[in-house]
């Protein structure tokens, strides 16, 4: 109802609470200050490191890294909530994100994000039950050519079928990238003990389908 | 047609507006050029205080411009935003070409497709950009049939409240906050047309300035707490003043009706606050309306009370005075006057005491200070400062100053007059106070009221000195008064009368005039007249309102 | 037409593409060597003789963009814009993904062209695998001292950083990417200044897209005639091809811009074909912002130029997107109109309610509750919005507009007849419920 | 300056022989008096027996003693906006608004006062007023011993609603921002015939 | 006591009390008819609101009048202005002294006249104190000091000159044919009938005398169709524009008192008084107690009736101009009533004043008046058609008004 007044003075951040940036955490987003001339440019990386280690930006963590950025606590969650990918409240251990751009929605992945959501029985920004599952949809994962396809974490899952989605978030792999990764940001949580056993190169690039059908195409 | 053009500017470029030859100062955009020549342009995110975004994309305009082949001018087939263009030597640009008035209306589809239409519950109405534009750009009706974006009321603020859903995005509240107060608390959260202005909850906004926020707002997105649901703005009148707060002296206007200040407003003065004041100014009027104020004058002859007509008092105070003076002697006589009053007031007062006892103190009352000075962006120095509120909270030190100056003869600070007064060293005085809080030490107070046989206080609110007092007066709010205050920077500027005084109840220099012998009807005019003799600044250098070159 | 031999993509398939010495071995970093040895006049000359025309979309000259850098700057930065956004487009993908190294000895070209010290690569957030192989290239290079203090062992030095966005498509514009890289929002700023002459942190700064940036080597290594030689005059050089949708190959393929869009869909080369049993009803050729294109008009050719006549915004992104008959076009307009609404930074007015009304009106429409009059309301909102030019900062309006445009132009009679068939008083009934 | 030739004489009348003489004319307007003065003796005067009998003619539009409206949920339905106390040529209306103690609702008048002695009649308020809370009723007979009794606060307009809705509806208007208010067909009937053509079609 | 009652002195002071009180009551009670016929006739109910059909909206008037702030400015003569009013109505009372109520009333063996004096000259006691009431109206509208009020007076004073005249010829016309100024003697000599069928009244003789005898005892009565007196249009209320309460109740009083006199009057001088045809009692015989109250009933009827009639012509017709007004009375009812005198002497002198040759006379003289005023020229407004147009020249002035500067 439109009358309804929201309390915006008073803080939602519990002053008591232990600090949501850990030391570590700082000293990493530190690390970034002399790539950029300004603290503010920090900001974007700031965010990913602390949405990787805590799984979300809570509103202490925004004032936290305003703190160490020296700005106000206002323009964090201006930049925050721009854009898309920063979660303000605590999310699944695994984010399911399913395309929904117009490739992929033509090839069926209506069809595929209803069936994610029958699967893990919750709707869009919703988190499942247990924990384990949240689900977004993105506008487009850039992967047109092997529509329709989602994203669990970081690992793209491509040419799904309503029928493989059951099996997909079944397997307990199904959010590991198996490529040398770059230490810069924190793998996501679920993530983490999966990057440090990195397969060989040779087995990943020839597991991705795509390289296949390129090579056919040159 | 050059309103925007002060003479201090040497380069005065001419533009042609629609076929019109415009000048206007140099660095000045096409939209303060087409504003100050008379154009009605809509535009929502300009302001002239705050940095461009050209982002209401409502003042674009054609330009001509060199053909990127043929390099002849040629008006340019895209729209150009005026208040981003700045004004060239012999520039050509058009506002009443079709497809700049078709945009305008189109703009303004699009600002009332989510707006909701709560005009008459608004406090804006009235005075509210979005309406007066849609009045006269608008189309009468909403093609869209859809559900509106519904945003709630957010409580940003101790004194401001956010209504998202009348919101235009036009960001000079953001701006404002960082541009001129420094403090950043107001933000823009999500995107696209979730859009929404925000503060970081447990960030309120509340800095000394955020009143200005409301100002600048050019729809009823901001409002007041203090103003709210108070009154509808086309019902009030609004009269030019100067705010009695600080020392910084800013150019106001009091807004009233039926006899009741109902808010402050900042008026346009580049020389002393630009668009803007303080919160402590703006909310300070408060005590023009309390319940507590002196309103009966009251003459004590040993036991005995009585409460005189007005029109009897000068005789019965002259008299006493000059029997006093007869008794003690003219030296024996003090006036203090307070830094509240006007600089016509307090040179007439002197005027009247010197007259009597040509040997009299002239005492200036107590400067109340509080503080540093707050400049703003918070912690600026320099050229950086946009807006300062002075630690001196008192309007008119430096125009009592240059009275005391002007009348010669003794005078003496206040706290040496409270030293000798309670000494015995006078035995006439007048006091006059008006300060809107406590200023007189009570004791002390008390103490020199025993010792001055003959005391004259004056004073909006009960003070200790009353109590021993021969006559009290009740003294009037600077609102209910006409006259002129001197800031620190030695600017006078002059204020008229909002609201008559409480019922009975003389202005105070209409009180003095005929005190000082003066005959006819009071006007600030015509004492700065007389006293342009003594205080030549007085002459001709007083600041007539300024119009402010922008809607705001 | 001869067989076009792929140079952007001669690396994609080829086994541990990505590793620093198999491109060396393929001839890599041989371009930046021979552009080290060059005047920055010189490259930007050379560039501009290449009349290589940027691809991500605008189609601007790199070389003359280069060329409005201020002569007196101290301090240039070089921004690298793989925020590839627009939907079906995913070249940059597939050139980051295979070919790494390509793209950061383009970048040090450029880098070295514009005299930069700084060159940030703004990966869009959405690519997780793409910025761990980016980013150990660009490890490989700073070990093997091709980045860093003295590249290449010459006085030039340059640093490159990884910067991921975080899921906004405007910041794809490159105003609004320097925004974003500054930590702020990523709003289109208002232009002028150009970010050539105040860009990020207000000092000079090139953004050009990755595709462009991995042209660069093979510019320099070949010359520019060789580029020019490639494809019709005034779209030279090679151009990746993305296609999907229900082809038979869906995928990215380097041609020139000669090919005509059926060409791109039917070759055998390239998609391949319809799937069995599908018909084309309509491609969107050059990303979604450039319009649509009906089974009539596909001998459109996929140049810089021709997609005007066919009322296309321009090429964009060539990269096709291709629906069959049996789509409801109530879907297509929903989605690209969703798309819009969603990305829309919201700065301007026009894109920022005319987008979100746009949307609103699209899913009413496929919802089975579309009014006769919200086709030409969708019309007269999409050139209100955007087909004036200057009416908003950046370009989103106008890439808005022209898909919704052209669908409801070209694919009118389907969707008028889809109204027709709704039950009587569902619009009624369906605003009510609304409101 | 009038000119002769502006000027036009009217002549008198001719008069016939017998009107000449008065008399007939006389008798003739005695007798058209006489049959008035037996009709109404035995007959039924014009004139109405005042207040027990009450006029039975009532016009929709007849402007009389103010009311204010209440919304469905029995609550007072003015949203103290002012446009009646400003659009009120005689400045008869004096509202005070204050914060509403409802969720769905911004404002609202804490005083309605209305000055029935001053009012005109005009109905402008009636006009003026968005969300139709104040209505003219067609009551005509508003009586008191006292100035001050005329000034009918919001209470007593609030009374003449519940004693006056049942021969007059609230008009109900939907304006944004208030959920459940108003029952008119949102469509206008344009549309509807618009559409009606189309399922024909 | 019997004998004291019985006896003429006696019967005269029970008819002074009788009649003062009864009239005072009845003159009354015609206003409240006054009221009652303006409303009928407007289609209206009247007062109705005090007592039953109103009946006692008089007493609460009555009331109103003797309560209200009996008011005299200061700039009237007040001596003349209180006694003004009570000239008016004492006149008008006066005059019923003479007026033959009920014949002759035979007790035992006297006979005594009902009716308070039964004077030789009874014809000219009444028509002087009639015409005693301009006084009344003259004095109060001089006394009042004011503009209005004495043109009122001004008024009246012009309308009782000219209409006595017509008002006199007629009563001449009277007592010529009847040969006596003794009221009851012409009621008597007016019993009987012609052919059995007509009554011997004055009004079959001389029917032309009666009307200008009304209308001119409307005009002496200052009744509408001739009540520029106090023509609130013009002269907000003429002569009693100052006077309220008690005082103004006795101008209206005297009004109405006036109006019965004048109607008693024309009854027994040309409706035979309280003869009526056929009914025994009402004949000069019958003279016993019964006749009496028979015939004071059939005088107070036909006086109803011409109080009617006034009434009915006041709701009927609109108010003379002041011109008209003359015209009537001088152009019109003089020279008719003296062609009426001529023909009574012209026919006492042929013994044929009680014969239908008075008609046929009557008849005659109606119609030359008739020819008169149908080959007449002037139309009514008295001013001819074929005038040219008013310049301002014809006033003297000059020519063009652009001359004119003040």
């Amino acid at each position: 109802m439109a009358w309804k007044t929201i309390n915006r003075q008073e803080s939602v951040v519990d002053a008591d609470a232990p600090s949501a940036l850990s030391e570590a955490v700082r000293e990493k987003i530190r690390s970034f200050f002399p790539r950029y001339e300004t603290k503010r440019a920090v900001l974007l990386p700031a965010l990913w490191i602390v949405q990787n280690t805590n799984g979300h930006v809570s509103h202490q963590a925004m004032v936290e890294i305003a703190d160490l950025l020296e700005i106000h606590p206002s323009d964090v969650l201006d930049t925050l909530s721009f854009y898309t990918h920063f979660w303000t409240h605590p999310k699944g251990k695994k984010v399911v994100t399913v395309c929904r751009s117009l490739s992929c929605e033509l090839m069926g992945g209506a069809d595929v994000l209803a069936e994610v959501k029958k699967q893990l029985g919750i709707d869009e920004h919703g988190t499942s039950a247990d924990g384990q599952y949240s689900l977004v949809t993105e506008e487009c994962l850039a992967c047109c050519d092997h529509a329709p396809c989602m994203i669990i974490n970081e690992k793209t899952h491509k040419h799904l079928r309503p029928a493989d989605v059951a099996g997909i978030l079944a397997d307990e792999s199904n959010d590991r990238l198996a490529i040398p990764r770059s230490d810069l940001f924190d793998a996501p949580l679920g993530a983490v003990e999966g990057s440090g056993e990195s397969a060989s190169v040779d087995r990943v690039i020839g597991s991705t389908s795509d390289v296949d059908e390129m090579r056919d195409a040159d | 047609m050059t309103a925007a053009c002060n003479g201090r500017l040497k380069l005065m470029p001419k533009i042609i507006i629609d076929n019109k030859e415009v000048e206007c100062r140099e660095g000045a955009s096409v939209l303060e050029a087409a504003l100050a020549g008379g154009w009605n342009v809509p535009h929502y995110c300009f302001h002239p205080g705050l940095k461009v975004v050209a982002s209401c994309r409502l003042c674009l305009m054609e330009m001509k411009m060199p053909h990127p082949k043929t390099q002849e001018l040629d008006w340019a087939p895209k729209l150009v935003p005026s208040c981003q263009t700045h004004v060239r030597e012999g520039m050509e640009v058009r506002f009443d070409s079709d497809p700049v008035k078709k945009n305008v209306e189109n703009c303004m589809e699009f600002f009332l497709l989510n707006h909701p239409l709560d005009c008459p519950v608004c406090d804006q109405a009235g005075e509210c950009h979005l309406q007066d534009y849609s009045f006269e750009f608008g189309r009468a009706e909403s093609r869209m049939v859809d559900e509106k974006w519904k945003n709630p009321k957010k409580d940003i603020g101790p004194k401001t409240l956010l209504y998202q859903d009348r919101c235009v995005l036009c960001s000079r509240c953001i701006r404002f906050t960082e541009e001129i107060s420094g403090t950043h608390e107001l933000t823009l959260v999500n995107r696209g047309s979730k859009l929404e202005i925000d503060v970081f909850p447990g960030f309120p906004l509340d800095n000394p300035l955020q009143g200005n926020v409301v100002d600048v707002c050019p729809v009823g997105c901001l409002l007041d707490k203090d103003f709210l649901f108070k009154k509808r703005v086309w019902s009030l009148e609004s009269t030019p003043s100067v705010c009695a707060g600080c020392a910084t002296g800013c150019s106001i206007r009091v807004d009233h009706a039926e006899r009741v200040v109902h808010r402050l407003k900042p008026r346009y003065n580049p020389k002393v606050n630009d668009w803007w004041m303080c919160d402590e100014g703006r909310f300070g009027y408060k005590y023009v309306h309390d319940d507590k104020r002196v309103t009966t004058p009251t003459v004590r002859r040993g036991l005995e009370d009585s409460t005189p007509e007005w029109a009897d008092l000068p005789g019965i105070i002259r008299y006493r005075l000059e029997e006093n003076v007869q008794a003690n002697g003219s030296e024996k006589v003090a006036a203090v006057l307070s830094p509240f009053m006007g600089c016509e007031e307090a040179w007439l007062l002197g005027k009247f005491i010197r007259d009597a006892a040509p040997d009299a103190t002239l005492v200036i009352g107590p400067i109340p200070r509080s503080g540093e000075d707050q400049t703003f962006p918070i912690g600026a120095t320099g050229d950086d400062i946009r807006f300062t509120i002075s630690q001196e909270k008192c309007p008119n030190r430096r125009g009592i100053e240059m009275v005391l100056e002007a009348a010669g003869g003794k005078t003496l600070d206040f706290e040496a007059f409270v030293a000798s007064a309670t000494a015995g060293a006078f035995s006439a005085a007048w006091v006059v106070g008006g300060y809107p809080a406590e200023w007189l030490d009570k004791k002390l107070a008390v103490k020199m009221a025993a010792k001055i046989e003959l005391l004259i206080v004056q004073d909006i609110f009960e003070n200790p000195l009353m109590g021993g007092a021969a006559v009290v007066l009740p003294a009037c709010a600077w609102v209910e008064r006409e006259g002129s205050f001197v800031n620190k920077a030695g600017l006078i500027q002059t204020f008229e009368r909002a609201i008559s005084p409480p019922e009975g109840v003389p202005q105070d220099g209409a009180f003095f005039f005929a005190l000082a012998g003066f005959e006819g009807l009071y006007t600030g005019e015509r004492v700065r007249e007389q006293m342009a003799g003594k205080i030549p600044a007085f002459a001709d250098a007083y600041e007539a309102p300024l119009k402010p070159v922008h809607a705001h | 037409m001869g067989k076009f031999e792929p140079v952007l993509t001669r690396n994609v398939g080829v086994p541990h593409s990505t590793d620093l010495k198999v491109y060396e071995l393929r001839g890599g970093y041989r371009g930046v060597r021979k552009a080290l040895k060059m005047t920055p006049e010189e490259l930007i000359d050379e560039v501009k003789d290449a009349n290589l025309r940027g691809r991500g979309g605008a189609g601007f000259p790199a070389g003359v963009k280069w060329s409005f850098l201020p002569k007196d700057r101290t301090t240039t930065y070089l921004c690298v814009n793989a925020d590839e956004s627009e939907p079906p487009t995913f070249c940059n993908r597939v050139l980051m993904e295979h070919d790494p190294h390509q793209l950061v000895e383009g970048i040090i070209i450029a880098a070295y062209a514009t005299q930069s010290q700084v060159a940030y690569i703004y990966l869009r957030g959405e690519f997780h695998e793409q910025f761990h192989v980016l980013q150990k290239a660009v490890d490989e290079a700073y070990a093997s001292g091709y980045l860093g203090q003295g590249v290449f062992g010459s006085d030039y030095s340059l640093d490159v950083y990884l910067h991921r966005g975080a899921g906004a498509y405007v910041c794809g514009e490159e105003t609004g990417l320097i925004e974003s890289l500054e930590g702020k929002r990523g709003w289109p700023r208002i232009k002028p200044p150009f970010p050539a002459i105040e860009g990020l942190f207000r000092k000079p700064t090139v953004v050009n897209n990755v595709e462009t940036l991995s042209c660069l080597p093979h510019i320099i290594e070949r010359g520019a005639s060789w580029f020019t030689s490639i494809g019709p005059p005034h779209s030279a050089g090679p151009k990746l091809f993305c296609i999907s949708g229900p082809v038979n190959r869906p995928g990215c393929y380097e041609e020139t811009m000669e090919i005509t869009v059926r060409e791109l869909i039917e070759r055998d080369d390239l998609g391949g074909g319809m799937l069995p049993g599908k018909k084309v009803k309509g491609v969107l050729p050059g990303g979604a912002s450039m319009g649509a294109l009906t089974a009539d008009e596909l001998d459109m050719k996929m140049d810089f130029d021709d997609p005007r006549k066919y009322g296309l915004l321009g090429l964009g992104t060539a990269a096709a997107v291709v629906f069959d008959e049996d789509t409801d076009i109530r879907l297509v307009l929903r989605n690209l109109a969703r798309f819009y609404g969603t990305e829309s930074c919201g700065q301007c007015t026009q894109c920022r309610e005319g987008t979100s009304w746009m949307y609103k009106i699209a899913l009413r429409i496929e919802e089975g509750a579309g009014r006769l009059e919200d086709l030409d309301i969708l019309l007269e909102t999409a050139r209100n919005m955007g087909m004036m030019p200057g009416l908003s900062i950046c370009g989103l309006p106008d890439g808005a507009t022209y898909p919704i445009e052209t669908i409801v132009k070209k694919f009118r009679s389907e969707l008028e007849a889809a109204i027709r068939a709704q039950p009587p008083g569902r619009a009624q009934e369906m605003l009510r419920v609304l409101n | 300056m009038i000119d002769d030739k502006d000027i036009v004489m009217v002549d008198e009348p001719v008069l016939s022989v017998g009107e000449r003489f008065y008399l007939p004319q006389i008798l003739d307007g005695m007798r058209t008096t006489i049959r008035h003065l037996f009709k109404t003796l035995f007959g039924r005067p014009i004139t109405i027996q005042y207040p027990e009998e009450q006029r039975e003619l009532r016009v929709a539009n007849y402007r009389g003693v103010h009311r204010l409206n209440r919304d469905e949920k029995g609550r007072v339905a003015c949203v103290a906006c002012y446009m009646c106390e400003t659009a009120c040529p005689a400045h008869c209306i004096h509202i005070d608004a204050g914060e509403s103690p409802w969720e769905d609702r911004e404002k609202y008048p804490i005083k309605f006062d209305l000055d029935e002695l001053r009012c005109i009649y005009c109905g402008m308020c009636e006009e003026a007023c968005p969300v139709d809370a104040i209505e003219l009723t067609t009551e005509f007979s508003l009586v008191s011993r006292t100035r001050e009794e005329m000034i009918l606060d919001k209470e007593e307009l609030l009374a003449i609603h519940d004693r006056t809705v049942a021969e007059k509806p609230r008009k109900n208007p939907r304006i944004t921002g208030y959920e459940n208010t108003g029952d008119r067909p949102r469509e206008p009937a344009k549309n509807r015939t618009n559409l009606a053509k189309e399922e024909g079609a | 006591m019997i004998d004291f009652l019985t006896s003429q002195f006696g019967i005269s002071l029970v008819m002074v009390f009788g009649i003062v009180n009864a009239l005072l009551g009845i003159t009354v009670y015609c206003i409240f008819f006054e009221r009652k016929i303006a409303a009928w006739i407007q289609d209206r109910y009247g007062p109705n609101r005090v007592g039953p059909w109103g009946i006692f909206q008089l007493v609460a008037d009555g009331g109103k009048f003797l309560f209200k702030e009996d008011i005299v400015p200061g700039h009237v003569d007040k001596v003349l202005f209180i006694a003004a009013p009570a000239i008016s109505m004492l006149v008008a009372f006066v005059g019923f002294a003479a007026i033959p109520w009920g014949g002759q009333w035979q007790v035992n063996d006297r006979v005594v006249d009902i009716q308070v004096a039964n004077p030789d000259i009874g014809l000219l006691y009444v028509l002087g104190v009639a015409s005693m009431g301009v006084y009344g109206i003259v004095i109060g509208g001089w006394a009042s000091n004011n503009k209005y009020s004495f043109y009122g007076a001004i008024r009246a004073t012009a309308q009782m000159l000219s209409y006595e005249i017509p008002l006199g010829l007629c009563i001449l016309v009277v007592v010529l044919t009847m040969g006596t100024l003794r009221l009851e003697e012409i009621t008597v000599q007016q019993a009987g009938t012609w052919f059995g069928v007509i009554p011997q009244w004055n009004v079959f003789l001389h029917p032309i005398a009666f009307v200008i005898l009304f209308i001119t005892a409307l005009a002496e009565s200052n009744r509408a169709p001739f009540d520029l007196a106090e023509a609130e249009q013009e002269l907000v209320g003429g002569f009693h524009t100052e006077y309220n309460a008690l005082k103004f109740g006795m101008f209206f009083l005297g009004e109405y008192a006036h109006m019965i006199t004048a109607s008693a009057l024309i009854c027994v001088l040309f409706l035979g008084g309280w003869h009526f045809p056929w009914i025994p009692w009402t004949q000069p015989e019958a003279t016993h107690f019964g006749a009496v109250i028979a015939k004071t009933g059939v005088l107070c009827g036909k006086i109803a009736f011409f109080i009617f009639l006034m009434m009915w012509i006041r709701w009927t017709l609109p108010r003379f101009r002041f011109d008209q007004l003359m015209r009537i009375a001088w152009k019109a009812l003089i020279p008719m009533t003296l062609a009426l005198f001529v023909l009574a002497i012209g026919l006492l002198y042929f013994g044929l004043h009680r014969s239908g040759w008075a008609l046929v006379g009557n008849m005659a003289i109606l119609v030359v008046s008739m020819m008169f005023a149908a080959f007449s020229q002037t139309p009514v407004t008295g001013r001819a058609s074929n005038l040219p147009p008013i310049r301002e020249s014809t006033f003297g002035m000059a020519a063009t008004s652009g001359e004119i500067t003040t």
